[in-house]
């Protein structure tokens, strides 16, 4: 067999140190945002004790989803064995790793408590999911690091395979988990549903696929290494299954809430009267997030055309932060539904008086730190790219297909 | 396949760290010079009285002139980083071949004289007294160091062990014992002006028989020229140019390259040689005595330019120490680096879209390029860090379709050395250069068995005629290592000459715009 | 900066205090130097978890003793600067947040709030304390 | 470290004005209570012998009093938390603490009102436990389901599983606090059933007995284990449920008249 | 004046004169020493500033280490960076006052020492267990690991089993300062951690730990690579030149 030659990312060196400068200052800024916070207390944020995970939410949810989304790619070549998705392992692997740290950051420098995390480290409940996700994403990080070596050294390569499958089922677990942490939320009528877990894994293939497009074209491209057709209309159209399958489930999600649940009110809040959320819901997850990406992605020429499905990787990232938001936000926003069959005339505490929502609105400082969050999971990229061997040197058709003839024909 | 009365190391798919193998290479020695060698250079001819008592000293002196020395021997934390380093070590097995195995061999005289440590603790630190066993092992395995500074780059304090084997050979030819391959050839340029003992006559006759074969081939008469004055610039080459295949097929194309910039060049018989074989003794006098004849030529033949032929440690010599030992170079033109290195040259000239190609006349051969261990590790081309790397590629793409980079860890900075360099390039040391050749040939085979390649390209002398020897051990054919300009002269269309077909002018554009 | 030769066991406790008048503190001086936080974390945790209240090893019980007053025998924050806590801990350059929710002064501690009735000059229950404060 | 300081003696200052002309007697029950003579501080740790819970009687609360939750904000110095300047209004409100508030309901069907004091139900299975990584979220052996703020690391995650909303976040940072009731910046908590006072042998909390004190009674604390304590007597003598009985926590606070 | 604090006083009053004369007189050495040839590693930075850069790379990242080696680096790494953490916290026993940084910085000097000791173990794990570092290991490699592994447990073991006085300790140094010997507390944990600690600096000059300085002096890294542009002659090279003319 042929072996995938992989080599560092080598553009220019002035081009490479801006980038990094850019990203850095990205980061910089988020972490004077999380130091304001911890130094003021929540209060300068829109967070409320109605609202009480938001904007940082957003955005850790999702990158924690996409990383492990991003693992998918490895998986389908080395546990399905589909030889063309061999050379993206590594990069796969990366990002998962990136967007993990950067989603755990967000998440952690959100915390009332930052200083405390060894706390964090040493005390565990073992009922909680999110205790459980702890060392789900520890855990995550060790085994795709383990990944990346069983790929990447020789002596290793052998237990490629079953570390793989580990991988992929720790995967599946740290996705579902995810989920979970809102799908054992019994108190609230958007959560407590099984469908959530499974929607959260597809969501999060198509996510990591259409961050790591993103990546791959971009770091392709400023090095002028080629991609071949093959490879590029295989991805795209794996990502335009993944978000035809997240509309499906979407639709999924609101009949059994409808249907199975019977919470009629929360369905018609989020489409119909929810304002900004329902907003978000038909115009940011269902338009932006699935209709057009997938006009785009299946279009017969549009298809073809590198930029477009760019185009249709930034929908469906925004798509997908606009579901985090429904999803996150909107639903603590929706008041609880303590009293049934009565209306809440008055409140000392904002229980949703008349069945009002509550209001959120996010503060700059949230969205500086989960915009940092995102320049870290890039920020660990553009170096794990620069320093080791991630991206292979060609995605050329000839190399990725095994059919195809050598060069010197 | 050469036969040999030795085992040829396997060539395997992927590179494997061998494990230890203690003493497999101590036999391996060149041999000795005797005093008709060792006189010019002004070094006993043979092994002096008191010998341990002057190494020390001669060891204190050096330690007083060389930082290098001093910071390299105290530093070293057996970190381990070097040890699978050495090519030498990989295709002998032989610890004292990894680097930091053989810096120990004289770390442990130097603690034991020239530290508290050592004076006090000799067996808690490994010191040891300089003595027979100690000298014997030192020239066993200081000559088994071709100084091509790979273990420099992955040493975290960037101990160059090259630095150590020139340091123990100076201390080795000052109590008479003295490597016979290199010390004769020194003899030889300072006798007659090159390695190979070229008197200027016969220089003479090969220029003009180059200058007919080219008119023969091409139509056009380009000029060899030698000795004349007041050309503008001096070309000075490895003497192997001179004859061998496939080096002077090198020489062909910079002449090529030299008439189609339209500038006057000359070579000269008193500096008929780039090589400086001074640096592998690690004797700044001799380097020096023999970096002053191209001085000597430049002034005498009032040159305004040096350009230098594709050598590696002749160019390392050139770029970083000529002007150390024979500048300053005030009375050249101050417009152009001195020296230069003739693939500066030609890649000036294709960046300004001067020079014309036809590519497809290197089409019955896929390419891969052998960074020469001296030019990528010690040397510079162009004006950027990296250029050493990225111009003769550049040279490569614009004169060839097929080109594929062999792997990465064996390449540029992190190149494996032909096994042939630091004076090494004799056959009493066959054995070693063989063996030593195996990582590159290893990684060489490897884009032949998987991307086509049938030749590589190299800009150096020692590597030319090292492949050239070691290749068929391994199987493969003398031929298959080509020089840079040897692309370079097949591909150039000259000015006036016949062109096949039409294309021609296309495929050019191409290029030039593909070089900018 | 600290008078270098004067540190000695017992030297930090500050005039004024309770423990001023006494020769032993919960456990014995050398113990207290170097053990007091394990001794309060355990007390800690029992107290939550446990619903134990015995105030041998209480943070209520070290600031209602060190803590001391001015003229007008108002306490001192016992994290204040060079105040008993304070003084050791910008020393030694350990941050302590205890003090960010337990109160550096023995407000509502019972005993404390009997000597400032004694006193006569006392601020008086949680109730005097809302006072000044709006919702 | 010279803000702080700057904070506390004005602080203090303030604490020093409002005090004069007050009486010793307007003592807040509580803390004459742990001096008396019966009551002594615990020395042996909880058990589940007992279990602490609640009855309302939302048929006695009354409109427009609000007994019960000043009680508690000054039980545990909530009010020492003062509005950061340049928070706005609203919001802030919303990110005050809160550990019992009043709710006002009316009935879609028939048009009552009820009254309903909200406040921690001291779950038996008690979400906000379940879902705390760090365990800071417990549930002490004799069911007051507390957080140690020590390891409280203010995740918010009990504040998302608890289906009362019962749990506040300290959004900024507290001023002064209260020896027997410490709270400060970035952990969460809710109402402790006063367990300071349950630990020095008085049982009971400031809202009951404030309730009491105008002369209300809506509510009865006591020991849901002792058959023969006034909570129990309560809860035989009149019909009561718990707030969504559906989830199956089986509350420690119930409520009659719903 | 006790025994043991006159002995201890003594003994670092000696330490530090040896580890400061002695740095001293190798930097005088090395710097004194001649590089008369450019012999960067190549490719190496055309400009002093870009040497800076190469040089801070190496000394924060160990960057040539981890091109050579990933365990080896991972380990070192962590090892280093774990001594440098736990160099900033003990700042706080020879600081009064304390700066505000050290201060902030000092409780992860906790981890720090885990980090270094794990990095430590992990050290030697490879002189034992790699064949070719096997080879290459001396006895007193060995044993400057063992020193080392000895001096950290014996602090971690202070800062979470047996604790000692630092109030006291802290007053010892900062008496020292003053030729003043305040009393030490006697734990011990302190004492044998104190004890190597001067150990380790006296034998600091005089072994392998001056790869710290020696990092600085290596002109394979701290060399400009201009010499077709700069004409680089040392002082007894220059002289070899003036005999000449
Ligand atoms: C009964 C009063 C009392 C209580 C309660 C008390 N201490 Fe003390 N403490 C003292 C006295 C008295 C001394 C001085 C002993 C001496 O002079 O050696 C002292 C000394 C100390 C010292 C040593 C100070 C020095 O200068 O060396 C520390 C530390 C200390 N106490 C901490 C605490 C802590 C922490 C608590 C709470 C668990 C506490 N104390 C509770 C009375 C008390
Ligand atoms: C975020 C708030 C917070 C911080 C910070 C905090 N505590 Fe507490 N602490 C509490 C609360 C709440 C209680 C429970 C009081 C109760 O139940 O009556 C408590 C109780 C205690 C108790 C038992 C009550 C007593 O007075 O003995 C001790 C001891 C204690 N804390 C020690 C500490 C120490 C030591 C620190 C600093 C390292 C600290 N605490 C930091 C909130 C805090
Ligand atoms: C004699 C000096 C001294 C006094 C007085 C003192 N401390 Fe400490 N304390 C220390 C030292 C020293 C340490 C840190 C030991 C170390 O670094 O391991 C410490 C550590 C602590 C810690 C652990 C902090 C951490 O983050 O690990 C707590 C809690 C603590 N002290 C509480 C108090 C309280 C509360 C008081 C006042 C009532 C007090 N101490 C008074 C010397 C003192
Ligand atoms: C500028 C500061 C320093 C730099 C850049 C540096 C760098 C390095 C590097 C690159 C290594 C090799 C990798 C390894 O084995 O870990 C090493 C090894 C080592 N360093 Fe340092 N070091 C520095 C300071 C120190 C100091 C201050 C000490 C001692 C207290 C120290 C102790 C050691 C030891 C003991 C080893 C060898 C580990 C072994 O035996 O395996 N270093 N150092
Ligand atoms: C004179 C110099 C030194 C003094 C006075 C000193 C003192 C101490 C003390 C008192 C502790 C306990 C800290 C606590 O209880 O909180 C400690 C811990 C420690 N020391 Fe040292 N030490 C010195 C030098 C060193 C050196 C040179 C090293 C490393 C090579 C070192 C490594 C450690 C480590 C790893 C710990 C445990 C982690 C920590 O608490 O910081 N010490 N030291
Ligand atoms: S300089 Fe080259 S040959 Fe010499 S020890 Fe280093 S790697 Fe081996
Ligand atoms: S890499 Fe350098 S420090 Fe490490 S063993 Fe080799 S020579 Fe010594
Ligand atoms: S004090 Fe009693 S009556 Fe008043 S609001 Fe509270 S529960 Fe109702
Ligand atoms: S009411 Fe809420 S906070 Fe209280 S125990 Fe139940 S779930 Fe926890
Ligand atoms: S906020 Fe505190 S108590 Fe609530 S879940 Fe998080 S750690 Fe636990
Ligand atoms: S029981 Fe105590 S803490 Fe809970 S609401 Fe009533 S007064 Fe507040």
């Amino acid at each position: 067999m042929k072996r995938i030659i992989y080599r560092e990312w080598r553009i220019e060196p002035g081009r490479y140190w801006g980038l990094l400068a850019i990203l850095s200052s990205v980061v910089a800024i988020g972490g004077l945002a999380a130091l304001y916070t911890f130094q003021q207390g929540h209060w300068i944020t829109g967070m409320t004790n109605s609202v009480v995970w938001a904007t940082p939410h957003v955005f850790a949810v999702f990158l924690i989803i996409a990383a492990s989304g991003a693992l998918n790619l490895a998986t389908i070549g080395t546990v399905f064995g589909k030889g063309a998705y061999k050379p993206l392992g590594r990069l796969s692997g990366l990002l998962a790793v990136a967007l993990l740290m950067g989603g755990l950051l967000v998440l952690v420098l959100d915390l009332g408590r930052p200083d405390r995390l060894i706390v964090a480290m040493t005390h565990y409940n073992f009922r909680s999911i999110f205790a459980w996700n702890i060392f789900l994403y520890t855990g995550f990080l060790i085994l795709v690091i383990a990944y990346l070596w069983t790929m990447a050294e020789r002596k290793g390569n052998r237990y490629m395979k079953p570390v793989g499958v580990f991988a992929m089922f720790w995967r599946l677990a740290l996705t579902t988990g995810t989920g979970s942490i809102f799908g054992f939320l019994v108190a609230r009528d958007a959560y407590e549903t099984a469908i959530l877990a499974p929607m959260f894994v597809i969501m999060s293939f198509a996510y990591g696929l259409a961050i790591f497009l993103l990546v791959l074209m971009f770091t392709f491209r400023e090095e002028g290494r080629p991609i071949g057709g093959t490879i590029m209309r295989r991805l795209s159209s794996l990502l335009g299954l993944f978000v035809a399958a997240i509309l499906y489930f979407t639709l999924v999600y609101h009949l059994t809430k409808v249907y199975g649940a019977q919470h009629y009110g929360l369905v018609s809040w989020i489409l119909r009267d929810g304002g900004a959320y329902t907003a978000f819901f038909w115009f940011g997850w269902v338009l932006v997030g699935g209709l057009m990406p997938l006009g785009i992605l299946f279009h017969p020429t549009l298809a073809g055309d590198r930029r477009w499905i760019a185009a249709a990787c930034g929908l469906v990232v925004t798509g997908g932060l606009s579901a985090m938001v429904v999803i996150i936000i909107g639903s603590q926003a929706y008041p609880m539904p303590m009293f049934p069959g009565h209306t809440i005339l008055e409140s000392g505490f904002f229980d949703g008086v008349g069945g009002a929502a509550a209001s959120y609105r996010p503060a700059v400082s949230e969205i500086l730190l989960g915009v940092g969050g995102v320049a870290v999971a890039l920020l660990i990229t553009a170096v794990g790219v620069r320093v080791l061997q991630f991206l292979p040197e060609s995605l050329a058709d000839e190399i990725v297909d095994p059919h195809v003839q050598t060069a010197r024909a | 396949m050469a036969k040999a009365d030795f085992q040829v190391p396997e060539l395997q798919p992927y590179a494997e760290i061998p494990p230890l193998q203690p003493g497999t290479m101590s036999h391996s020695k060149p041999f000795v010079a005797k005093q008709e060698f060792q006189a010019p250079l002004g070094y006993p001819g043979e092994l002096v009285d008191g010998w341990e008592r002057k190494a020390i000293d001669k060891m204190g002196e050096l330690l007083g002139k060389y930082r290098s020395l001093r910071v390299y021997l105290d530093s070293c934390v057996k970190c381990g980083s070097c040890t699978d380093k050495c090519h030498y070590y990989l295709g002998t097995k032989d610890p004292n071949n990894m680097p930091v195995g053989r810096q120990d061999l004289m770390r442990k005289v130097y603690r034991r004289h020239f530290t508290l440590a050592g004076r006090l603790f000799p067996k808690l630190v490994g010191a040891s007294d300089f003595t027979r066993e100690v000298l014997d092992e030192w020239y066993s395995y200081f000559h088994q160091c071709s100084q091509c500074r790979r273990c420099s780059v992955f040493c975290p304090y960037g101990i160059d062990t090259a630095e150590i084997s020139m340091a123990a050979r100076e201390i080795m030819d000052s109590i008479g014992v003295g490597q016979k391959y290199c010390n004769e050839i020194i003899g030889k340029v300072y006798k007659i002006g090159n390695n190979l003992g070229l008197p200027g006559p016969a220089l003479k006759d090969t220029l003009e028989g180059l200058e007919e074969d080219v008119f023969d081939d091409t139509g056009v008469s380009v000029r060899y020229p030698i000795d004349e004055e007041g050309a503008e610039i001096l070309l000075v080459t490895p003497s192997a140019d001179f004859f061998a295949e496939p080096h002077v097929d090198g020489l062909i194309g910079y002449g090529k390259v030299f008439h189609e910039a339209g500038v006057s060049w000359t070579l000269s018989s008193h500096a008929s040689e780039a090589a400086n074989f001074g640096l592998f003794i690690g004797s700044y006098d001799n380097m020096r005595r023999i970096a002053q004849r191209i001085r000597e030529a430049a002034i005498q033949l009032k040159v305004k330019r040096i350009v230098f032929g594709e050598c590696g440690h002749a160019w390392r010599v050139a770029y970083s120490f000529l002007n150390t030992l024979a500048g300053p170079w005030d009375f050249l033109d101050p417009r152009y680096p001195v020296p230069q290195h003739i693939c500066e040259f030609t890649h000036d000239l294709i960046r300004q879209g001067r020079l014309r190609f036809d590519k497809s006349r290197n089409d019955d051969m896929v390419l891969t390029f052998h960074d020469s261990c001296n030019v990528a590790r010690a040397s510079r081309m162009g004006e950027r860090a990296g250029g050493q790397f990225e111009i003769p590629r550049a040279i490569i793409r614009a004169t060839c379709n097929h080109f594929f980079d062999m792997e990465e860890e064996t390449i540029r900075d992190r190149t494996f050395c032909c096994g042939g360099g630091g004076g090494l390039l004799t056959d009493d040391l066959m054995e070693l250069r063989v063996k030593g050749a195996m990582p590159r040939i290893q990684a060489l085979n490897n884009v032949i068995k998987e991307k086509g390649v049938t030749h590589m390209a190299a800009i150096c002398a020692i590597c030319k005629s090292q492949f050239t020897k070691v290749l068929p051990y391994y199987g493969m054919e003398m031929d298959q290592i080509v020089s840079l300009h040897q692309l370079v002269s097949n591909a150039i269309i000259l000015t006036g000459q016949e062109t096949g077909d039409e294309e021609d002018d296309e495929e050019a554009e191409g290029v030039s715009t593909e070089a900018a | 900066v600290m008078p270098v030769a004067q540190v000695g066991a017992g030297s930090f406790v500050v005039p004024g205090s309770e423990a001023a008048h006494l020769g032993q503190c919960v456990e014995p001086t050398e113990q207290m130097r170097r053990n007091h936080m394990v001794f309060i974390r355990h007390q800690r945790d029992d107290t939550v978890h446990g619903g134990i209240r015995g105030t041998k090893h209480s943070l209520a019980g070290c600031v209602a003793c060190h803590v001391a007053y001015d003229d007008r025998h108002r306490p001192i924050p016992i994290m204040a600067d060079g105040q008993f806590c304070h003084a050791c801990h910008a020393y030694t350059a350990v941050t302590l947040d205890c003090f960010q929710c337990h109160a550096a002064v023995p407000i509502d501690d019972p005993a404390a709030l009997a000597r400032y009735a004694a006193h006569g000059d006392h601020p008086v229950g949680v109730d005097g304390y809302r006072e000044g404060e709006e919702r | 470290m010279n803000d702080r300081d700057d904070a506390t003696d004005t602080g203090r200052r303030r604490f020093l004005g409002a005090a004069t002309g007050v009486a010793a007697a307007v003592l807040a029950p509580g803390v004459f209570l742990y001096t008396s003579a019966t009551a002594t501080p615990r020395s042996e740790a909880v058990t589940s012998a007992t279990r602490w819970g609640m009855l309302i009687d939302t048929a006695k609360c009354a409109d427009g009093c609000s007994a019960c939750v000043d009680a508690c904000d000054r039980e545990n110095g909530l009010t020492f938390q003062p509005q950061p300047e340049g928070a706005d209004d609203t919001r802030w409100a919303n990110q005050q603490a809160v550990w019992i508030r009043k709710v006002r309901l009316q009935d879609d069907l028939t048009g009552r009102i009820t009254n309903v004091p909200m406040l921690c139900q001291h779950c038996e299975h008690p979400p906000c436990v379940d879902v705390c990584p760090t365990g800071a979220s417990f549930k002490r052996a004799d069911g007051v389901v507390l957080v140690d703020r020590h390891t409280c690391i203010g995740c918010r995650y009990c504040m998302m599983a608890c289906p009362y909303k019962a749990r506040s976040f300290i959004h900024a940072k507290v001023e002064h606090q209260l020896t027997r009731a410490p709270r400060g910046k970035g952990c969460v908590e809710s109402c402790t059933f006063c367990v300071h006072r349950l630990d020095h042998g008085d049982i009971s909390t400031a809202c009951a007995d404030a309730c009491a004190a105008e002369g209300h009674q809506a509510i009865v604390f006591g020991d849901l284990r002792d058959p023969d304590s006034d909570l129990n007597k309560a809860l035989r003598a009149q019909p009561n449920r718990q707030i969504r009985e559906d989830l199956k926590l089986n509350t420690g606070v119930r409520y009659a008249g719903i | 004046m006790s025994f043991l604090s006159g002995f201890y006083a003594s003994l670092f009053y000696l330490a530090v004169v040896v580890l400061i004369l002695g740095l001293i007189n190798k930097t005088i050495q090395y710097a004194r020493a001649p590089a008369p040839l450019k012999i960067p590693t190549t490719p190496a930075p055309t400009t002093r500033a870009g040497v800076v850069l190469r040089m801070a790379r190496e000394v924060v990242f160990f960057e040539s280490l981890f091109k050579g080696n990933k365990w080896i680096w991972i380990f070192g790494w962590i090892f280093h960076f774990g001594l440098f953490l736990v160099t900033l916290r003990h700042l706080r026993y020879f600081l009064d006052p304390v700066p505000a940084l050290i201060a902030f910085i000092q409780p992860f000097g906790i981890y720090g020492g885990m980090a270094m000791v794990l990095g430590l173990v992990g050290l030697w794990a490879r002189r034992v267990l790699v064949d070719r570092v096997r080879f290459i290991t001396s006895a007193s490699d060995h044993l400057m690991l063992l020193l080392l592994v000895m001096i950290g447990v014996s602090g971690l073991s202070m800062t979470y089993v047996v604790h000692t006085d630092i109030v006291a300790l802290k007053n010892f140094f900062i008496g020292l300062y003053s030729f003043q010997v305040n009393p030490l507390p006697s734990d011990p944990l302190l004492l044998i951690h104190l004890f190597l600690v001067a150990l380790l600096m006296i034998i600091f000059p005089y072994s392998k730990l001056l790869h710290a300085p020696g990092m600085f002096f290596s002109p394979s890294r701290n060399q400009v690579d201009n010499p077709r542009e700069k004409r680089h002659v040392a002082p007894w090279a220059d002289r070899l030149e003036q005999r000449e003319l």
